[in-house]
C-alpha cells in the first residue's frame, strides 16, 4: 500500500511541473518547473534501486542542464521573454497529435505481455555499474567520450563568432 | 505501519538537525564570525547583548523578523520567494549523510546512503539554481549580474571539488562517507600517498571556499562590487534564509572536509611522547606570550587561553594512553573539534587574503584546479594499480 | 497491489507526450530544448523500468540510462550552442520567425 | 523495505520539513510585519539612480561558454565515479582505459583553452 502511494505522490511531482514547463507563458518559470520534474523523476529511479542514476540524475540533469538552460534564457531573451506570445498556431494540432500518440502507446502497452522476473529481485551499487562500464561496455565508454569532445568543440564553434 | 513510523523518525531527525543548523550554523556561525574578525582586527566584536554578546544574533533574527518584506515592482513573486527556500533547503539536504561519531553501540549518521558523497554533491548543485532564480526574479540589473556572476563561479569550482571527492572516493574504495571515516582508521587520507593527499585536501579546500562563496572567492556579492549581488533586493528574514543557507552550506563543507581528509570522528592515535611533545609546546607559548613583553598586547590574550587548552588535551590524551583506554575522548568531540577548527579555517581566510578578481577566479578554477585535479587522479591511479 | 512495470510505462508514457506537446506547440526555441529533455527523461524511466522488471540480473538498462543523460547534456549543449549563434545572427529566437535558409 | 527506498526517503521528508521550517518564518513576518508598499519602496535600489531601462540587459557570450565547459566535464564526472570505486580490483587496464578517456578529454579542455573559451576579459 505505502509504495502505491508513494508512487502517486512521485507521479504527482513530476507530472504538475512537466506541465507547468509545456504551457506555461513565463519562459523562465517553465526553465525552472524543470527542476521538480527531474526530482520526480529521480524519485522513480530510488523506487527502482537504480540509485546511481538517481545521483547522476539529480547532479547533471538538476544541476548542469537545467543551469545552461537558464543561462541561455537570460542571456537571449533578456526582457521580452515574459510578455511575448510563446505558442504557435498550431496548439489544437500539437495536442491532438501528442494525445493520439499517447493512446497509441498505451493500447500496445496494454496489449504486450512484458517477461517479468519473477522472485527477488536483487538490488544494485556503483561497483557493478563500475565494472560494466570498464569491462563489458568499453567501447561505449570510450565513444562517449569523443562524442563528449566533438560536441564541446562543435559548441564552442557555433558559439563564439570569430571576432 | 510501518512506513509512518519511517516517516515520523525521519521528520524528528530532520526538525533536531534543522534546528542544530539554525541554531548552531547560523545564529551561532554568524556569531563566531563577528567574533573572530573582531580578534583579528583586534577589536571585541559583539559583547553587549547577553553574556559575552552570545545573544546577539538571537536578537538579529528576532528584530528580522518584524522587518517588512519589500517585492520589488514586477518582479515574479513566487520565484523570489522560493529562490531562499531553495538555498535554505538544499543546505539543509547536505547534512543527511555527514557522520557525527559513534555512539549507542551505531554510527550516529541521519542515513548512511551508498552513493554518500555524490548526493553531497548533487545538492551543493542545487543551490546554483536558487542563486540564479534570485538573481533573476528581483528585476534588478545588479542582482541579475551578481546572480550571473556568482552562478558561473559556483559551477566552475563545481568540477575540482568533484574532482577532490573521487581522489577520496578512489583510496577508500566506496561513496558511502561512514565507508570512507572507516577506511581511515588505519591512517588519514591527508597523509596517505603523501603529497597527493594534501594536494587533494588543498584542491577540495579551494573548491569548497569557492562554492560557498566566501573570501577570497566572494566576488559576485563584494560590497565594492555589485551592492551584495544577487541578494540585493531582499529584505528582512528572506536575507537571513540565504544567510542561513550560506552558513549551514559552509558548516557542511566544514565537516565533509574533515570527514574526507581528517578522519571524521575518528581520534588521531599518536604515540604517547608526540603528545607530551605537543603538549609541551603548547604550555611554553602559553608563558612565553603570558610573561614576556608580549602580555600587554591585547590581540594574542585569546592565544594564551587557546595555547592552555591545547596543552590540557594532550594531558588528557597522555592519561588515556597510559590508562590504556583506546577511544580516550568520546567521538563527537573529535567531530565538532575538526570541524570547528576548519570553519575556523574558512573566517580566519576572510580577513588575511585580498579578493580575487573574476577573471583570476575562473582562471584559477579551469587552468589550475582543474588540470591539478585530474593529474592528481591519474597519477594516484597509476601508484594505486600499475607501480604496485 | 504493489507498483508493477505497467505503472511506469504509463507515467513514461505521459511524460513522453508531454514533452511531445511541448515540442509541437512552443514557439520559442529554448522551451522545445526543454520539451525534448522531458521525451529524454521518459526514454531514461522505461529504460530503469526494463532493467529492472525484465532483467534484474543484468546492469544495462542503467549503463543506458547514463549514456542516455550524457549524450542529452551533449544534445542540450549543442542545441544550445545553435540558439546562441541564431540569436547574435537573427536577433531572434522564435523559431517560427527563423524561416530563411541562410543567414 | 529496501535500504535504498528508506534512505531516500529520509531524504524526501528531510526536504519536505525543510521547507516547512523555512515556510514558518516567512509567515511569521508576514503575520508580524507592517505592509506599507509605496511606489518609491517598490523601486529596485540601484545605489540611489532611479532605475531606468529594462533590468534584463543582454550579456556577453562568455556566461555560456563556461556553463557548456561545466557540462561536459560535469557528464565526464559521471564516468569517473564508477571508476574511482571499483578501478583497484579492476587491476591496470581500467586505468589505462581511464587514461585514454580523461586525455580524450584533456584535448577538449586544451581547445577551449586555446581558442580562448576560457577567457573572461
Amino acid at each position: 500500500m505505502g509504495e502505491l502511494a508513494a508512487f502517486t505522490i512521485l507521479s504527482a511531482l513530476m507530472l504538475v511541473p512537466a506541465v507547468i514547463v509545456v504551457t506555461s507563458r513565463n519562459i523562465v518559470r517553465s526553465a525552472l518547473s524543470l527542476v521538480p520534474t527531474f526530482l520526480g523523476v529521480t524519485g522513480f529511479y530510488i523506487m527502482l534501486h537504480a540509485e546511481y542514476v538517481a545521483g547522476i540524475q539529480v547532479l547533471i540533469y538538476a544541476g548542469a542542464i537545467t543551469v545552461l538552460i537558464l543561462f541561455v534564457i537570460m542571456l537571449t531573451e533578456g526582457g521580452s521573454g515574459t510578455m511575448v506570445r510563446q505558442v504557435t498556431g498550431q496548439v489544437p494540432l500539437g495536442a491532438m497529435a501528442a494525445i493520439w500518440l499517447a493512446f497509441l502507446i498505451l493500447v500496445t502497452l496494454s496489449r504486450t505481455t512484458w517477461p517479468v522476473a519473477r522472485g527477488e529481485l536483487p538490488s544494485y551499487s556503483v561497483q557493478a555499474i563500475g565494472t560494466a562500464f570498464l569491462t563489458n561496455y568499453v567501447l561505449i565508454f570510450e565513444v562517449t567520450s569523443l562524442v563528449l569532445l566533438i560536441s564541446l568543440v562543435g559548441a564552442i564553434v557555433i558559439a563564439r563568432r570569430e571576432e | 505501519m510501518a512506513w509512518l513510523l519511517e516517516i515520523l523518525k525521519a521528520a524528528a531527525l530532520a526538525v533536531l538537525i534543522f534546528t542544530f543548523l539554525a541554531v548552531v550554523g547560523a545564529m551561532y556561525g554568524v556569531y563566531l564570525e563577528r567574533k573572530i574578525s573582531g580578534w583579528i582586527q583586534a577589536r571585541i566584536g559583539p559583547k553587549h547583548v547577553g553574556p559575552y554578546g552570545l545573544l546577539q544574533t538571537v536578537a538579529d533574527t528576532v528584530k528580522l523578523l518584524q522587518k517588512e518584506h519589500i517585492t520589488p515592482r514586477r518582479a515574479d513573486a513566487l520565484i523570489f520567494n522560493t529562490a531562499p527556500l531553495i538555498v535554505a533547503v538544499a543546505a539543509l539536504l547536505d547534512w543527511v549523510v555527514i557522520p557525527f561519531g559513534t555512539g549507542f553501540g551505531r554510527v550516529l549518521v541521519v542515513r548512511d546512503i551508498n552513493i554518500g558523497v555524490l548526493y553531497f554533491a548533487a545538492m551543493a548543485s542545487i543551490t546554483v539554481i536558487g542563486i540564479l532564480a534570485a538573481g533573476w526574479a528581483s528585476n534588478n540589473k545588479y542582482a541579475l549580474l551578481g546572480g550571473l556572476r556568482s552562478a558561473s563561479q559556483m559551477i566552475s569550482y563545481e568540477i575540482p571539488l568533484a574532482l577532490g571527492i573521487l581522489w577520496v572516493a578512489m583510496i577508500a574504495g566506496t561513496l558511502s562517507t561512514v565507508g570512507i571515516v572507516e577506511a581511515q582508521r588505519g591512517g588519514w587520507f591527508l597523509f596517505k600517498v603523501p603529497p597527493l593527499g594534501l594536494l587533494a585536501a588543498v584542491l577540495f579546500l579551494a573548491a569548497a571556499t569557492a562554492e560557498v562563496n566566501r573570501v577570497p572567492f566572494d566576488l559576485p556579492e563584494a560590497e565594492s562590487e555589485l551592492v551584495a549581488g544577487y541578494f540585493a533586493e531582499y529584505t528582512g528574514m528572506r536575507f537571513a534564509l540565504f544567510q542561513l543557507g550560506e552558513y549551514g552550506e559552509m558548516f557542511g563543507m566544514a565537516a565533509l572536509a574533515s570527514v574526507l581528509f581528517l578522519g571524521g570522528w575518528l581520534e588521531p592515535n599518536l604515540p604517547v611522547w608526540v603528545w607530551a611533545a605537543l603538549g609541551v609546546a603548547a604550555l611554553a607559548t602559553a608563558a612565553y606570550v603570558r610573561f614576556s613583553a608580549l602580555r600587554t598586547v591585547y590581540l594574542l590574550r585569546p592565544i594564551t587561553a587557546l595555547a592552555v587548552l591545547g596543552a590540557v588535551l594532550c594531558g588528557v590524551m597522555i592519561l588515556g594512553a597510559v590508562l590504556g583506554r583506546s577511544p580516550v575522548l568520546p567521538s563527537l568531540i573529535w567531530f565538532f573539534a575538526k570541524m570547528f577548527a576548519l570553519v575556523f579555517f574558512l573566517m580566519w581566510m576572510r580577513w588575511t587574503y585580498p579578493r580575487l578578481r573574476l577573471d583570476q577566479l575562473l582562471n584559477l578554477s579551469w587552468k589550475v584546479l582543474l588540470p591539478a585535479g585530474l593529474l592528481n587522479l591519474l597519477l594516484t591511479g597509476f601508484l594505486l594499480t600499475v607501480a604496485r | 497491489m504493489a507498483v508493477g512495470l505497467t505503472h511506469y510505462l504509463v507515467i513514461s508514457t505521459i511524460l513522453f507526450c508531454l514533452g511531445l506537446f511541448g515540442v509541437l506547440t512552443r514557439r520559442n526555441a529554448v522551451a522545445i530544448l526543454m520539451g525534448i529533455e522531458l521525451m529524454l527523461n521518459a526514454g531514461n524511466i522505461n529504460l530503469v523500468a526494463f532493467n529492472r522488471y525484465v532483467a534484474p540480473g543484468a546492469v544495462s538498462g542503467q549503463v543506458f540510462a547514463l549514456v542516455v543523460i550524457t549524450l542529452a547534456a551533449c544534445e542540450a549543449a549543442v542545441g544550445l550552442a545553435l540558439v546562441m549563434a541564431a540569436y547574435r545572427g537573427l536577433e531572434t529566437i522564435h523559431v517560427d520567425e527563423i524561416n530563411l535558409m541562410k543567414w | 523495505m529496501p535500504k535504498v527506498v528508506v534512505d531516500w526517503l529520509y531524504v524526501g521528508v528531510f526536504a519536505a520539513v525543510g521547507i516547512v521550517l523555512t515556510v514558518i518564518p516567512l509567515v511569521v513576518v508576514w503575520l508580524l510585519a507592517p505592509r506599507l508598499s509605496l511606489p518609491q519602496k517598490q523601486l529596485t535600489y540601484e545605489s540611489g539612480v532611479i532605475p531606468f531601462g529594462q533590468a534584463w540587459a543582454q550579456f556577453n557570450v562568455r556566461y555560456y561558454l563556461f556553463a557548456l565547459i561545466f557540462v561536459v566535464f560535469d557528464v565526464e564526472v559521471i564516468y569517473l565515479y564508477p571508476w574511482a570505486v571499483v578501478f583497484r580490483d579492476l587491476g591496470a587496464f581500467a586505468f589505462y582505459e581511464m587514461l585514454v578517456f580523461l586525455l580524450i578529454l584533456f584535448v577538449g579542455l586544451i581547445y577551449a583553452w586555446r581558442k580562448g573559451a576560457l577567457e573572461w576579459v
